[in-house]
């Protein structure tokens, strides 16, 4: 319940950031460079005098965009060559398992930081990046569905009946099968989030001024041992709504048991 | 005075259902098992009798609650006890034996292990003489064996060491034999009743199969809604009239008639595993066809090729005239237009997230016709009524979702419907009301049936031939009547001799 | 019956509490004491400071936020590189970090022709090479001849040739005189025989340069003149160097005589801010380099001294592209110019290590011009003005529009210096003000380079630095017959006379007389900032080193890279790192 | 015995098909970059001044200059007799300079990776023993704890507190066991966090299956029932998840080796990506590759030793 609050308040923050801070996040106060916190900077300012609450309420925006762009495509990929695999079986099913393999074998951190060197540097390159590498994840945990599926009585009862192919896919082997992959992009969405904010620390971020929470942390390492509220604070919201998808996705998962 | 040796005192327990609601599942029970006795408890699923013996045990699952009453080990109140205490208890002084011996063992440890693990000073030799007292034969093989590696009766041997390895007193046995064959379950039993004899102990047997009991118990209780229930109650005297073998068999039908289903010469190879050779299958128009076997004997794989689920390796199967080994895809889904296929199991054979609505038009839908009317039609067929409409299959009870199966098998107007143990996972109540539906059903519209089932009991009730299958060969074959009164193959009679209840 | 109950009574006694709340305990007080610790831990460092007289000995740690890649000194193009080569090799010149002027090294007097193509370098007879063999006129051809051509069979890569342009050859009349020859006037020739920056020309043993580029990751046979010698290299980690037996040619100008002090240095590599300025507060290092800016104040305030020079050559500057629009605009580059609050960008994003821009030219460098009262001021209703007369109308978001297009400029910048980011990101708010969207593409060196590539047709701005201390680096960086930073085009670059700049930055190389150059960078720097507006720098970045008050004589050279021949600890025994 | 000997024959291949793709994947990939690696040899703000020749020259230096599928062949074949070129960065050659860095993140990646196990193991079965349930809550919500606070800032604390502020640890370097301590903490937890959750997933399953019950019934406590009967079992699938602890550990060094200035594999990865070192790029991948492949094709061996049940299928000379 919680958790499901602390994510609609996280899109809340990426829909109308507006309504939840009165200052900008890109217009700075020259004389209030690195406050504290306080009341009226609930997280500080950065070195700009940039409010960092308002920068972490904005950031969700770009943070949350380019985490969703990543779990769509590596849901929208990723289960659909799993259900393609699983279902069609034989010398395409085992066709694209190699092929998912060899992604399997390149860690997705890795991975993404290639993909984001090739494709050249943008918030929207690193969604796409860090969606890529996890497509062969979702390959498989669909497959894996499927065949399962695919294996049930009612499945069978389905051809039994006279249901077509194609029937029986669309009406029985993919609602059935997307339960799973679903907790495993609420999942997805909170490793998302912590695979931009990496690499923003590895150097590749979001552009300037736009906030993003990932690089918020980032770059307020830096300043730990000064001005720590600049690095923690926005870790601290990033975690919580990490935490969030991840108990979301665990009661997702003990709901289709 | 002799104190019992399990004395149970007004027990209530309940299944935490909500944040602060609670709902009984064993309300106000008492029992007592004196030493030499051998009692059974019989009562359907839901029953509690489940309940019961966990509490008994001191095994309730965290979300039950023992709310009043007493268990009492020759007087010691161990009602309360602790994990801790009650390990002194169990193993010790009560041995249990569980109900399903394939998920009762631990599969990645040798039997040996596991049974010396129960002997009290953990001697090897001790673990071999218990595993020899179970009746096991070839104890050093056994001993050195994985779970897997043995069959299901000598798996359920094993797991009665156990429980005799600690030389408990008691012996609670939960349904030792509902997941074994006829033969083996009998001469489990019997096996059970002769240590009674033996060894003195008290045996409290809990089964759903009331012929199981009268066979051989002291004392019957029977359970029903978290009760127990006396000998002239109306629910006993129902759960005895049930029981197939105190029914009056089938009338017999007059011979001949068209053949609509008839198979030949059928094989089938799972790698060097021969599990069906040359068998053969006519099935007259408007009867029931039962074949009948123990496990492995190839009876499902037959169901599984007649209903055109898996290509047999050679041999022929013809409905009416038409051959159905060999079509393609949209051949034989004209085919199953005329033949129907009902699943074992209704708690898997139904779409979890299809409304009842949904599950019995789907086959209309895939034919394009139209759903409408005929949906409560069907509903109707079966005694269910409208208000099923919107429900999900795990908003229905076992006998309630097998009535949904058939009505869903009856949409397109099939003229053979394939049962595969259609009744066997039903509580027996259940059951003859299912089978009671499927005859009425095959006297209003004609219906053949292909009834596959190990229950020999069951055939006699529904059955106007049989075929008796063993090792994927079938042993004989003929009108039920004459092969049930005079079987001419050994197998059959020893079939027959292990149907539980039929002595009464 | 009792049996049951005697065993059961018999197993009760002696059963223990599960050990959770001990446990619990436990971990409560551990994690008290640490809190303690901490708390009381703060303040207890600062030995006495003792200055005088150099003491030899010890082991200096330092850290550094880059790592060496090779210890071949001639190959590196990043700071730990050219630190390291410094101290391992030396140069023909040095360069006066004050003055500017050179003055001799391994070279104790040179001339050059008139035309200023052939350069005689006289050199000190008295140097040798640590594995023994002779530093003389062979071994200098040798030198300039590999780092400027390369050696394909041995895989080593033309270093010199952007230091070194039109280089010809190097005769050798004597054993002790060299004579480097080149195809055109290169007046910034001499500067460059003092360069100790990027892929600098370091003289390395005919030993070393007989060996591949393979056979150079072996530290140990690295071989140059320096007052230290390699012990060991680790990749990433750190790289050690030793004192320099029989060690007596420093520059004579940093009248330091004998051997170095210290006996051994340690670069350590420390790529985290937090961790290279922690490390040093815990005493883990006695100096560090690239220190960041919120922590210099912190550290002065426990005792740490504060040593930086600002990097000699141009300033951080943006580049303004005259060829693509709107930068094509002169309008649009003086609102550039003068559209910043230069006060600002010192309060919050610089420190007292760190000053604005007031040319293209860091003041070090001679020729230097000041315009902070002029073109480099902050006037934004100058900049609305010039906007306005130039036809940019303000449009309803408040970015100005011409011809139904944006004033949107587009900046590509390299994200290695810290500070680099909140600066261009203060300028950005700044224009935003006078209606021009500033858009910032800040990245790592590769993604810069991949980008600059096509700066000419993508990018308004490149914003970077160049660290040469001569002011002939405007004609490296600008000229269009060379770096063509500016890229000017005849005709395509509007109102841009190309010839008349080209010509005023390539006088540059024709004189070397301090007048006349003076006059000829005044020219060079008022074409570029005023009359053109081809460039708008904007702070001139500093090398900043944090030390314990132990440590002492950290030499910055004129390219601001440090040589350690005259550090010393006055607590020679204290080694950092325990 | 057929059926053992073509179960290895086939997981081989397969490890074989996996090292190749990957080296060809990264191949592609690395040929499309936009940036020209020998450009990030020289002076990013120079690189407008320099003469095409002397660029022409270093990349034929690299074999950069060649067509791209001559270029691959020849890398190819280079690479199956051990050799990836030399790095651009420094010359090395590519097999030397990994060999070099592994032993230090072999040491740290493999301490992690056993202490993670433990914290892992420790969660499950303290979650599966207790039977406090809001213990039990406490201990199931800290492995998604554990890995959601980004492994960075978790290192720089760390170190802020044990290192600077109590001087326990040493902030960088790799000499020595002390200096290993503080990496190892920030490695191991988020790499134990998705290990613990499927072990607290499985003891649960396990702890509920029958076999718990003829424990129970024996007269078994239930420490002594998790460590016969449940450990062993719920153990099994964490080795399914043998590839995924494998990527994650390398991710981690990578940054954990940045944080805490150590030598090692993940470090160089990040400098050899971030210059566009492509043979050493290469190198990497086809050895994170073969190292998966590897640790895969291992589990996929001892996984029957480990379950009698599989074993006994494959001698059966059923393929699973």
């Amino acid at each position: 319940m919680l958790s499901w609050a602390v994510v609609l308040l996280a899109v809340g923050w990426a829909v109308a950031p507006h309504l939840f801070t009165s200052y900008s996040p890109f217009a700075g106060d020259a004389t209030a460079s690195f406050a504290p916190p306080s009341a009226d900077h609930w997280f500080g300012t950065d070195r700009l005098g940039r409010d960092l609450y308002a920068r972490s309420v904005y950031g969700a925006r770009t943070t949350l965009t380019a985490t969703l762009l990543a779990v769509l495509i590596a849901f929208g990929a990723g289960a659909g060559v799993g259900l393609i695999a699983g279902f069609a079986g034989g010398v395409v099913d085992t066709a694209i398992m190699r092929v998912v393999d060899v992604f399997l074998a390149i860690p997705s951190l890795l991975l993404a930081m290639v993909l984001v060197s090739v494709l050249g540097y943008s918030t929207n390159n690193i969604a796409l990046a860090v969606g890529v590498s996890s497509i062969a994840s979702f390959a498989r945990v669909m497959r894996s569905q499927v065949l399962t599926v695919v294996h049930q009585d009612y499945v069978r009862a389905a051809y039994g009946l006279g249901v077509s192919r194609l029937g029986v896919l669309a009406r029985h082997v993919v609602p059935n099968s997307l339960s799973s992959v679903v907790a495993l992009a609420a999942l997805e969405v909170g490793a998302g989030v912590l695979a931009v904010a990496s690499l923003g620390f590895l150097g590749y971020g979001a552009p300037p001024p736009q906030p993003e929470w990932g690089l918020l942390v980032a770059e307020g390492r830096d300043y730990v041992a000064v001005h720590p509220w600049a690095s923690i604070l926005p870790g601290l919201a990033l975690a919580t709504v990490v935490i969030a998808t991840h108990r979301i996705s665990t009661s997702l998962r003990r709901e289709n048991r | 005075m002799t104190e019992s040796l399990l004395e149970i005192t007004d027990l209530a327990v309940d299944y935490r259902t909500g944040r602060r609601t609670w709902t009984p599942a064993v309300d106000g029970v008492s029992l007592h098992v004196d030493p030499g006795e051998f009692v059974s408890l019989v009562g359907e699923s839901g029953s509690g009798k489940t309940t019961l013996i966990q509490g008994a045990l001191g095994l309730l699952p965290v979300a039950a609650r023992i709310r009043s009453g007493t268990v009492a080990y020759s007087g010691v109140d161990v009602t309360g006890f602790n994990d801790r205490r009650m390990a002194l208890v169990r193993g010790t002084y009560v041995g249990f034996v569980p109900q399903d011996p394939n998920t009762s063992l631990n599969p990645v440890r040798r039997v040996g292990a596991q049974v010396q693990e129960a002997v009290p000073e953990k001697k090897r030799e001790a673990a071999l003489e218990s595993l020899r007292l179970a009746g096991l034969e070839d104890v050093e093989r056994v001993f050195r064996s994985y779970p897997h590696e043995l069959s299901g009766g000598m798996k359920q041997r094993a797991l009665i060491a156990i429980a005799l390895a600690g030389q408990p007193k008691i012996i609670v046995a939960d349904e030792p034999t509902s997941a074994l064959d006829v033969t083996v379950q009998k001469r489990i039993l019997d096996h059970l009743v002769s240590l009674r004899e033996t060894l003195g102990i008290g045996i409290l047997l809990v089964t759903h199969d009331l012929g199981v009991a009268q066979d051989r118990s002291d004392r019957i209780l029977v359970m029903n809604k978290g009760r127990i229930v006396d000998e002239d109650h109306e629910y006993t005297r129902r759960l005895f009239a049930a029981n197939p073998a105190r029914q009056p068999a089938r009338e017999p039908r007059p011979a001949g008639g068209r053949v609509v289903l008839r198979a030949t010469g059928l094989t089938k190879e799972y790698g060097t595993l021969r599990a069906l050779d040359g068998v053969d299958l006519a099935v007259r128009e408007g009867t029931t066809h039962a074949v009948v076997g123990e496990s492995g004997a190839g009876k499902s794989t037959l169901a599984g090729i007649l209903a055109g689920f898996a290509k047999p390796g050679a041999g022929t199967v013809h409905v009416g005239d038409r051959e159905l080994t060999g079509l393609n895809r949209k051949q034989l889904r004209e085919v199953r237009r005329d033949l129907q296929y009902v699943f074992q199991n209704p708690f898997t054979s139904l779409d979890p997230r299809f409304t009842v609505r949904r599950l019995i038009a789907e086959p209309l839908r895939a034919y394009q016709l139209p759903a409408g009317d005929r949906v409560t039609e069907l509903l109707a067929a079966v005694s269910l009524d409208e208000s099923f409409l919107d429900r999900l299959p795990a908003q229905l009870s076992g006998g309630q979702r097998q009535r949904v199966a058939i009505a869903r098998a009856l949409a397109l107007r099939p003229k053979i419907l394939v049962l595969d143990e259609a009744v066997s996972a039903l509580d027996v109540s259940v059951q003859d009301q299912i089978l009671k539906l499927l005859t009425r059903l095959q006297d209003e519209r004609g219906l053949s049936y292909v009834f596959v089932t190990h229950d020999l009991g069951v055939v006699r009730l529904v059955a106007d031939d049989v075929t008796v299958m063993k090792d994927g060969a079938v042993v004989e074959n003929g009108p039920a009547a004459c092969v049930l009164r005079d079987p001419e193959h050994d197998y059959t009679r020893h079939l027959l001799d292990a149907i539980p209840g039929v002595k009464l | 019956m009792s049996d049951l109950r005697e065993s059961i009574e018999r197993a009760e006694s002696g059963r223990r509490k599960w050990p959770w709340i001990s446990g619990a305990a436990v971990l409560g007080v551990l994690l008290a004491a640490g809190i303690g610790l901490a708390v009381t831990r703060g303040g207890e460092d600062s030995a006495s400071a003792a200055s005088g007289e150099p003491v030899r000995g010890g082991t200096l740690q330092f850290a550094l936020i880059d790592y060496q890649r090779s210890p071949d000194p001639q190959w590196g193009t990043n700071y730990a590189e050219s630190l390291i080569g410094n101290n391992i090799t030396d140069k023909l010149t040095w360069q006066d970090p004050d003055t500017g002027e050179i003055t001799p090294w391994l070279a104790e007097s040179w001339s050059y022709n008139t035309d200023l193509t052939a350069f005689t370098f006289k050199l000190r007879q008295d140097v040798t090479f640590s594995d023994g063999t002779p530093f003389d006129a062979a071994a200098v051809k040798a030198n300039f001849d590999q780092y400027v051509h390369g050696d394909q069979t041995l895989g080593i890569n033309p270093n010199g040739a952007t230091l070194l342009p039109g280089y010809i050859e190097t005769q050798t009349p004597d054993a002790y005189t060299a004579v480097v020859r080149f195809e055109k006037p290169l007046a910034s020739f001499l500067q460059a025989s003092a360069f100790t920056a990027n892929a600098q020309p370091g003289f390395l043993s005919l030993n070393t340069l007989k060996l591949s580029a393979e056979q150079r990751t072996d530290p140990t046979k690295v071989i140059g003149t320096g007052p230290f010698v390699y012990e060991s290299w680790e990749e990433q980690v750190k790289t050690v160097l030793v004192r320099r037996q029989g060690y007596h040619w420093s520059p004579p100008s940093l009248r330091h005589s004998g051997e170095a002090y210290l006996d051994r240095v340690v670069f350590n590599t420390i790529p985290e801010a937090s961790v290279r300025t922690g490390s040093l507060t815990s005493g883990a290092v006695d100096a560090t380099l690239d220190v960041g800016t919120t922590d210099e104040q912190p550290l002065k305030d426990q005792g740490f001294a504060i040593v930086s020079r600002s990097v000699s050559g141009t300033s951080i500057f943006f580049n303004l592209n005259s060829q693509l629009f709107p930068t094509n605009d002169l309008a649009v580059r003086k609102a550039i110019q003068l559209g910043w609050d230069r006060s600002a960008v010192a309060k919050t994003v610089l420190t007292d290590s760190y000053s604005i821009a007031t040319s293209v030219l860091n003041t070090s460098v001679q020729g230097y011009a000041d315009y902070s009262g002029s073109v480099l001021r902050y006037d934004p209703d100058q900049a609305k003005a010039l906007l306005d007369q130039a036809g940019w109308v303000p449009g309803t978001d408040g970015i100005r529009v011409k011809d139904g297009k944006r004033l949107e400029v587009k900046l590509l910048g390299i994200s290695n210096l810290v500070v680099n980011k909140p600066a261009y990101e203060s300028v950005q708010q700044d224009l935003q003000k006078i209606g021009i969207d500033l858009q910032l593409t800040v990245v790592p060196i590769p993604d810069y380079a991949a980008q600059v590539a096509k700066a000419k047709t993508d990018w308004n701005i490149t914003a970077a630095n160049r660290s040469r201390n001569d002011p002939a680096v405007l004609n490296l960086s600008y000229s269009p017959a060379l770096g063509n930073g500016s890229f000017l085009e005849q005709g395509v670059s509007t109102g841009v006379d190309v010839a008349e700049v080209t010509d005023a930055l390539g006088k540059l190389e024709t004189t070397l007389d301090p007048v006349q150059r003076a006059a000829y960078a005044k020219t060079a720097q008022d074409l570029l900032l005023d009359k053109y507006a081809l460039v708008s720098p904007i702070y001139n970045p500093s090398q900043v080193i944090a030390h314990a008050d132990y440590v002492h004589g950290i030499v910055f050279d004129a390219q601001s890279r440090n040589h350690f021949v005259d550090a010393w600890k006055s607590d020679a025994g204290k080694s950092a790192g325990r | 015995m057929t059926g053992v000997a073509r179960y290895t024959a086939l997981k081989v291949g397969r490890a074989l098909f996996v090292v190749w793709a990957a080296f060809t994947v990264t191949f592609v990939l690395l040929f499309v970059l936009p940036a020209d690696p020998v450009d990030l040899l020289f002076d990013p703000a120079e690189l407008n001044a320099i003469p095409p020749e002397v660029k022409e020259q270093v990349a034929a230096n690299y074999g950069f200059n060649e067509p791209v599928i001559l270029q691959y062949l020849n890398r190819l074949g280079h690479a199956l007799t051990g050799d990836f070129g030399s790095s651009v960065q420094s010359g090395k050659p590519v097999t030397g300079a990994i060999l070099e860095v592994l032993p230090s993140t072999l040491v740290l990646a493999s301490a992690a990776l056993v202490l993670a196990t433990l914290i892992a193991f420790g969660i499950a079965l303290a979650a599966t023993a207790t039977r406090r349930t809001w213990l039990r809550d406490l201990l199931e919500s800290l492995p998604s704890g554990a890995v959601s606070v980004p492994v960075f800032l978790s290192g720089i604390l760390v170190l802020q507190v044990f290192s600077f502020q109590l001087g326990w640890f040493p902030a960088f370097g790799d000499q020595g066991w002390r200096s290993l301590v503080l990496p190892l903490i920030t490695l191991a937890i988020p790499v134990a966090g998705p290990i613990a959750q499927l072990l607290v997933r499985s003891f649960t399953t396990e702890f509920a299956a029958g076999y718990v019950t003829t424990g129970w019934a024996k007269g078994g406590t239930r420490g002594g029932i998790i460590v016969r009967d449940v450990l062993r079992n719920a153990s099994l699938p964490a080795l399914t998840i043998a590839g995924v602890t494998f990527g994650n550990l390398i991710a981690g060094s990578v940054i954990t080796e940045t944080v805490f200035a150590r030598r090692g594999l993940g470090r160089m990865t990040q400098t050899a990506i971030n210059t566009l070192d492509v043979p050493l790029v290469a190198g990497i991948v086809v050895l994170v590759a073969a190292t998966f492949a590897v640790i895969n094709l291992i589990v996929d061996l001892i996984y029957p030793l480990l379950d009698p049940r599989l074993r006994a299928s494959l001698t059966a000379g059923v393929a699973p």
